[in-house]
């Protein structure tokens, strides 16, 4: 009285794998007999998260104009293994081109040189992965952009005054991980930057003490990241700068501050991206500002030059499309510093600094292409 | 004031020894509160003490408030996995649950443009749909298999479903609420006190003084001898799992309030700290044992030790090993406690 | 003088994967009647009372509750249905009180109202009292040892003067003392209108206070006796298919020297005092004492499964240091508990249950933990003892789970004896086993003994103790308190020195 | 040519009447193969033919290699979990092991300069370390205590310990191998399926043929009993843990070959998918049922739906919702046969 007897259910197994397989096989072969349809192309991303939605629509916009398929996949946490074994399977699949935006740099190298040596073009978006053979670079590096926001920092420490000769400056950071390069080199080139102008400055010299607190991490987490900052508020109620690493630590260092009541303005606080939650800081003047980067166009170029690629041949491509190529391998999409008023400074380590009111943004929004809907909310 | 009153009432009972109330009140006090709660209070003493040393900074109001706040989803969400872990089941879906339900509210409010009272019991109604079905599929499972099993893999399944859900709905983007000022009102101190004395005294009292407590703990014991014995361990199970996505439900609609803004992310993965708080707070994995009052105090440890080790300004790299080593050393002080009782 | 059944079974068929459990089986229960079941270990008796109980699902057959037809499908149902079943698998739930152990489920209230722990309490207390036992019912299920739990079972059933209740071996735990007081109580109950289904392997009891009894017999219903017709001997042959002439096969055994010694043992908690005796070879040592009295805490205690306070054991003339059951194993002394939950895991399969305590003497070659077992010697140890003592089904590989209640048991006595030891612990033996199987196993203990191994038999069976035993201890709030040799020993004498 | 000669000594026992081993092969292969997996094996084979009529590719041997490089990892992992949830405990901290283990690994190549089978002998002996503790913790406290209760906090407190650990020693970043060729071999497809295999028949040998397994069946299923029958209850829960403590190392090691780096966030959370692709795979989280095959055939499943989301390209939002929604489909149809058998 067992149902089917074990005998049988191996049997069962046996039979089911077998003609699984055979009709998998036929099937190939099918196909195999048929050309290939349309060349795919594929743009891999680091996690869900709205910075990434906006590159997708760059891919999704530049495979309608190409005729070709353009597939977006990014893990749904920072994950290096899923990436990268994502990245395996296409490899092994022999797409027309990849771009990726390694979350570990250096764990992709492997990959990316395998499948530059299987002939499938490979270039880099976002994070750049510079000992790899990657054939271009196309981003703002997260350095970059890190660097741009601590000299906003510093710039607004002036303005408020906090940066005198032999003060003390409390700095606090936070951020969804510990480990991913962009949450790093976001942190590093913030930190450098300060530490730079803090020496160049030709009033402080260096003559300044800054107190580092952080980063604290929240796990990409909201509500753990508004625990944090309250924690930290609470501690160091005398906090003169603070840094949203990811987009929603912007909005959450805003909370902690309206919920312990210190009024806008008082703390420097310098968000990242351009998401519709990161616009009300700034309007509200708790934020002095927040950095965006064009994602948009690391989606948008980033196929057509791999189709390029593909129609007249790489060293062409490039050159077309890169300036000062072959010396050159890196193409700057750009980073857009936004705030309530359009404004410009020279920041003490001589760089000019453009800043963006909000009614620009979305005039160059859609001077570029984006729905501006899609950055800045209603 | 409140405060002052409740102390006023304790005193009463412990110093007037003519109050023919004291011994009951205080072998009742023991058994509520005494018993599970000493290592981790203990724990909680030392912490708050040292933090306090270290940074004066730590007994101001604004603090309390600032761990009041986290704290309080944490709370709601593990007093309702306390009532699965009893029963001998497990919820790993919580945290998801608690995701989902922020984006499931933010789109009740913003996109379909529903009241906000609405909302929230429409979102509080979705993590009881979701919790019903978990009881439904354990209970249709179990026996013949032990609890655990079925409970573990639909639980595990609705966590990768619902967050993955969570992220899909507005492609990974947040749902800004900034305009609902109402919602903001759920997030303020007063009520948010409120939620949490409304949810452990309705868990502490049916855990502990209802016919339906006692069914949960049965069930929780031995399962085949609660049915032998005609308790209905379906509709027990029906109810812990209903009632644990309730709370984490209810945990999403606190976070959602909380940043005025719904973030798929927010709460993924927060089940663990639920389970982690029960079983810092003397829940029993194994079922039939433990209360919510300890899944209150595991996360009130939780939260206590996330904000004084940023107080005390441990490197931020080492504060997840030092939480590690805190939890291990209060977990290990209560374990030796109670081996000892036993 | 009957009206219509309150409860008429018809045709009832169930099958278990392998066995069928019950072949068409079709009874009557009236009114103020109690009904006697008796059967060999495997006979269905539990099955059928579970499928009337809600808890098993017949595959065919009717079930008559007041002239209507029904199937429960939850013990819930049946409960309100005024159906009670009283188990054999004697559990209780450890996290809970006793006073809850005998509320839970027939609270009869809206699942959020309070409990009245108070009055459940008060009543529980009184239901202990009428029981003759006077315990706390506020102390935890799984501080009480199995009698108590037994007895909490049966408070629950006749707190709840249910329409039928059915007791499933109730008495296989029980003291003499403890087993009159329940008959007491049953006989009370049918003349307050209840109606009691009385299974046990106990056949004495049965005709005691039974009004008629039916025999079942591998799944099918062999034959009806009415009081006026009962016979024990005939009653026996119709359960098990031949002759039983002697109940007690004691045999004489040379008796050697002494082989173990126990001096002064205690535990930590006081539930075994100073207990002081010895065994010889060749000997089987009889230990009886009312429940309660610490006799299965002793042994515990001896073999290293609870705490020891103070304590030598000697054996052979060598002082040995006995710190866990492992040890005591090594030394040469096996234990069967009293309660087959400790000695059986219950997902493993019967010879993987045999085998477990001489697994690791069962390998191919030598790699300490890593060596591979020897399965066929493994299973050809296991199926000479399935096939001695009479397990039904006779198939080494089904789970021990899945085995009726006398079965269990008689699995875990092949366990011991597979391990041949030296010294024997054996509690409550024949608890829950036929009366067949029971003439076996005391068998089985002569030819022990007649190896020059000892044998101490704890039972709260008197003519079993008696009958058994060379000597005779007392034992009473956990210590020795009489000793008795074969020739001087009388049930009273016994008796009384075990209450007293 | 391999699989072929395998076809036909399987064809040689299933056909040929005459052989006597025939009986013996059959019941050996029932016991170890076809059991636990019938279920599981025909969600896979359906997820196979599916995606194989979507998208051809999925039958080129490069993506099969694909598949098989980056399931190993998990399939090692829970081999390791299965014997700590056989015994009736829980090992949550394996995913952090793995970090951690990855990074001792490369700290230990990079910055001390050990050659390389040095080190990974050391990492492997750091996995065992943290395992012993483990192992001498629950060991310590339960008996009096449901061993679930003691493994599940030391294992959680271990997670977030050695989680936090893997991230501090470098401060987050992560180390640099490429220079060290010889590592690169442990990841090459020969030497993986070797290690896959080597750990499988040794898992299989002692779960199923050795005294050592059949204690941690019986420990699994009753410790009480298992203890009083005088099995060794402490050792083996010392080897349980251990065991599962070098499979997470192992697992580690393989992780930083695959990438030539040793990245602080690879394995965290992987615990998760170790446990769910035993509970996937038949073996039973209450202890005492089930088998490392199971594990392995769970990681399959799970690394094979990843692959065919990615193949079938299906929306990377809903991947998450749709590997919930496959795994519940598997899980259902395997449970619901083992209801039938039971
Ligand atoms: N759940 C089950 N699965 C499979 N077989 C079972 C199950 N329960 C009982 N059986 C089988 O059914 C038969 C009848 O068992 P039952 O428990 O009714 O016997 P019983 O007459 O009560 O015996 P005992 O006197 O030993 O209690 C036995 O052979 C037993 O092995
Ligand atoms: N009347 C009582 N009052 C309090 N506790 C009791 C009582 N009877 C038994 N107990 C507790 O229950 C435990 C064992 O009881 P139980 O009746 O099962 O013993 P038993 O095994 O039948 O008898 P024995 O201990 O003689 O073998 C004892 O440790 C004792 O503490
Ligand atoms: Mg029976
Ligand atoms: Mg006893």
């Amino acid at each position: 009285m067992r149902g089917i007897s074990r005998t049988t259910l191996a049997i069962v197994i046996i039979a089911v794998v077998v003609i699984a397989a055979v009709a998998g096989f036929l099937v190939w072969r099918y196909y195999f007999a048929t050309p290939p349809k349309k060349m795919v192309f594929v743009v891999i991303g680091k996690s869900v998260h709205p910075y990434w939605s906006v590159v997708e629509a760059g891919v999704k916009k530049a495979g309608q104009e190409l005729g070709v398929e353009a597939i977006f996949w990014v893990p749904s946490k920072e994950d290096v293994p899923a990436q990268l074994s994502t990245m395996d399977t296409y490899i092994a699949q022999n797409v027309a081109g990849i771009a990726i935006a390694p979350s570990d740099p250096s764990a992709a190298t492997p990959y990316i040189n395998k499948a530059l040596e299987k002939g499938i073009p490979v270039i880099t978006i976002d994070t750049d992965a510079a000992q790899s053979n990657r054939l271009a670079y196309l981003g703002t590096g997260n350095y970059r952009a890190g660097w741009l926001a601590g000299l906003l920092a510093w710039q607004c420490l002036k303005e408020k005054g906090y940066a005198k000769p032999g003060a003390t400056v409390k700095v606090a950071i936070l951020t969804g991980s510990l480990t991913a390069a962009n949450s790093l080199e976001r942190i590093a080139g913030f930190q450098h930057a300060i530490g730079n102008a803090s020496k160049k400055d030709p009033d402080i010299g260096g003559n300044i003490n800054i107190v580092w607190l952080g980063p604290y991490n929240d796990e990409e987490d909201a509500a753990k990241a508004l625990s944090l900052a309250s924690s930290v508020l609470a501690s160091h109620p005398d906090l003169h700068a603070a840094f949203g690493v990811y987009a929603y630590d912007g909005p959450a260092w805003t909370k902690a501050m309206e919920g312990a009541g210190i009024p806008p303005g008082k703390i420097c606080l310098i968000e990242f991206d351009v998401t519709p939650d990161n616009i009300p800081p700034v309007k509200s003047g708790y934020a002095y500002a927040t950095v965006g980067q064009r994602q948009y166009f690391m989606g948008y170029y980033g196929v057509k030059l791999l189709y390029n690629m593909t129609k007249m041949g790489v060293e062409q491509a490039l050159k077309n499309f890169i300036p000062g190529y072959p010396n050159n391998k890196i193409y700057d999409t750009g980073v857009d510093l936004v705030s309530t008023r359009t404004f410009e400074f020279t920041a003490p380590t001589g760089e000019k600094v453009k800043v963006t009111s909000i009614d620009d943004y979305r005039n160059l929004c859609v001077q570029l292409g984006v729905d501006p809907k899609l950055l800045l909310g209603e | 004031m409140y405060t002052a009153s409740i102390l006023g009432v304790i005193k009463a009972y412990i110093f007037d020894a003519n109050n023919p109330y004291r011994d009951k009140a205080m072998s009742m006090l023991r058994r509520i509160v005494v018993e599970p709660v000493f290592g981790i209070s203990l724990a909680i003493a030392v912490i708050a003490f040292v933090t306090g040393a270290v940074n004066p900074n730590f007994w101001t109001v604004e603090n309390w408030e600032a761990i009041l706040r986290w704290i309080i989803a944490l709370s709601v969400m593990a007093m309702g996995e306390s009532f699965v872990l009893i029963s001998g089941g497990i919820d790993l879906s919580v945290g998801s649950i608690a995701a989902a339900s922020g984006m499931v509210l933010a789109y009740l409010i913003h996109c379909i443009g529903i009241p906000i009272p609405i909302s929230i019991f429409l979102t509080l109604l979705f993590g009881l749909s979701i919790g019903l079905f978990h009881g439904a599929f354990v209970s249709i499972l179990s026996p013949p298999f032990p609890q655990i099993m079925p409970a573990f893999l639909i639980t595990l399944v609705s966590k990768i479903f619902f967050g993955g859900f969570a992220q899909a709905i507005t492609l990974g983007w947040p749902i800004v609420l900034h305009q609902y000022r109402a919602l903001a009102l759920v997030s303020t101190t007063p009520i948010l006190v409120t939620i949490l004395l409304i949810t452990a005294i309705l868990s502490i009292y049916i855990q502990r003084f209802s016919i339906l407590g006692r069914y949960v703990y049965a069930v929780g014991g031995n399962i085949d001898v609660a049915r032998i014995s005609g308790v209905p361990i379906n509709k027990v199970r029906l109810f812990v799992y209903g009632y644990s996505g309730v709370c984490a439900a209810l945990a999403g609609v606190i976070n959602t309030s909380l940043m005025m803004t719904a973030y798929p992310g927010t709460g993924l993965g927060m089940e663990l700290f639920a389970i982690a708080s029960n079983a810092v707070g003397g829940v029993s994995l194994a079922g039939g044992e433990g209360m919510a009052l300890g899944a209150i105090i595991g996360s009130f440890l939780i939260g206590l030790i996330r904000n004084s080790l940023v107080l005390t300004g441990v490197s931020p790299y080492w504060i997840e090993s030092v939480t590690g080593i805190i939890l291990a050393v209060a977990v290990v002080t209560d374990l030796y406690r109670r081996l000892r009782i036993r | 003088m009957h009206r219509a059944p309150i409860l008429e079974t018809v045709d009832i068929w169930k099958r278990f994967p392998g066995v069928i459990a019950l072949k068409g089986v079709s009874i009557k229960v009236y009114e103020n009647e109690i009904v006697g079941l008796v059967g060999e270990n495997g006979a269905g008796k539990s099955t059928f009372l579970k499928i009337i109980g809600g808890i098993l699902r017949k595959d065919s057959g009717k079930i008559y509750w007041m002239s209507r037809e029904v199937e429960f499908r939850s013990p819930h149902e049946a409960l309100e249905n005024g159906v009670a079943y009283v188990p054999q698998d004697v559990n209780i739930l450890g996290n809970l009180s006793l006073y809850e152990n005998v509320f839970i489920g027939r609270e009869n209230k809206s699942l959020f109202l309070p409990r009245d722990s108070r009055r459940e309490i008060e009543a529980s207390r009184k239901v202990f009292k009428e029981l003759g036992i006077d315990i706390d019912p506020i102390i935890k299920g799984r501080e009480v040892g199995f009698s108590i739990a037994q007895l909490t079972l049966i408070a629950r059933a006749i707190y709840f003067k249910s329409k039928l209740i059915m007791f499933d071996e109730p008495t296989s735990g029980l003291g003499v003392i403890e087993t009159e007081k329940l008959l007491n109580i049953m006989t009370r109950l049918r003349d307050m209108g209840v109606s009691i289904i009385f299974v046990s392997h106990k056949i004495e009891e049965v005709m005691n206070v039974a009004d008629r009894i039916y025999v079942l017999r591998d799944g099918t219903l062999v034959s009806e006796y009415s009081r006026e017709q009962f016979d024990l001997h005939r009653i026996v042959r119709d359960m098990v298919a031949r002759e039983v002439k002697e109940f007690f096969p004691k045999e004489k055994v040379e008796i050697g020297n002494i082989i173990m010694e126990v001096k002064n043992l205690s535990d930590t908690v006081g539930f075994v005092k100073n207990v002081n005796f010895y065994v010889r070879r060749g000997e089987i040592l009889g230990i009886y004492g009312i429940a309660g009295s610490g006799r299965t805490e002793m042994a515990l205690t001896l073999i290293g499964f609870r705490p020891k306070k103070s304590g030598t054991i000697v054996i052979d003339g060598k002082t040995v240091e006995i710190r866990r059951p492992r040890d005591a194993i090594n030394h040469g002394i096996g234990y069967l508990p009293e309660d087959w939950r400790l000695s059986l895991v219950l997902i493993m399969s019967i010879s993987e249950n045999i085998s477990l305590p001489i697994i690791n003497s069962l390998r191919v070659i030598n790699l300490g933990g890593l060596s591979p077992i020897d399965f066929s010697s493994e299973s050809k140890i296991s199926r000479d003892y399935v096939n001695k003592l009479r397990v039904v089904p006779p198939d080494i590989k089904r789970r021990t789970l899945y085995l009726s209640g006398g079965n269990k048991q008689k699995v875990a006595i092949a366990k011991l004896l597979a391990s041949r030891s030296k010294i024997l612990i054996l509690d409550e033996p024949t608890h829950g086993i036929d009366v067949g199987a029971k003439v076996e196993i005391r068998k089985l203990m002569c030819d022990i003994a007649k190896e020059g191994k000892a044998v101490i038999l704890i039972s709260s069976e008197l003519p079993e103790v008696i009958n058994m035993s060379d000597r005779i201890l007392v034992m009473r709030e956990g210590t020795i308190v009489a000793e008795f040799s074969r020739d001087e020993a009388s049930e009273e004498k016994i008796a009384r020195a075990a209450i007293l």
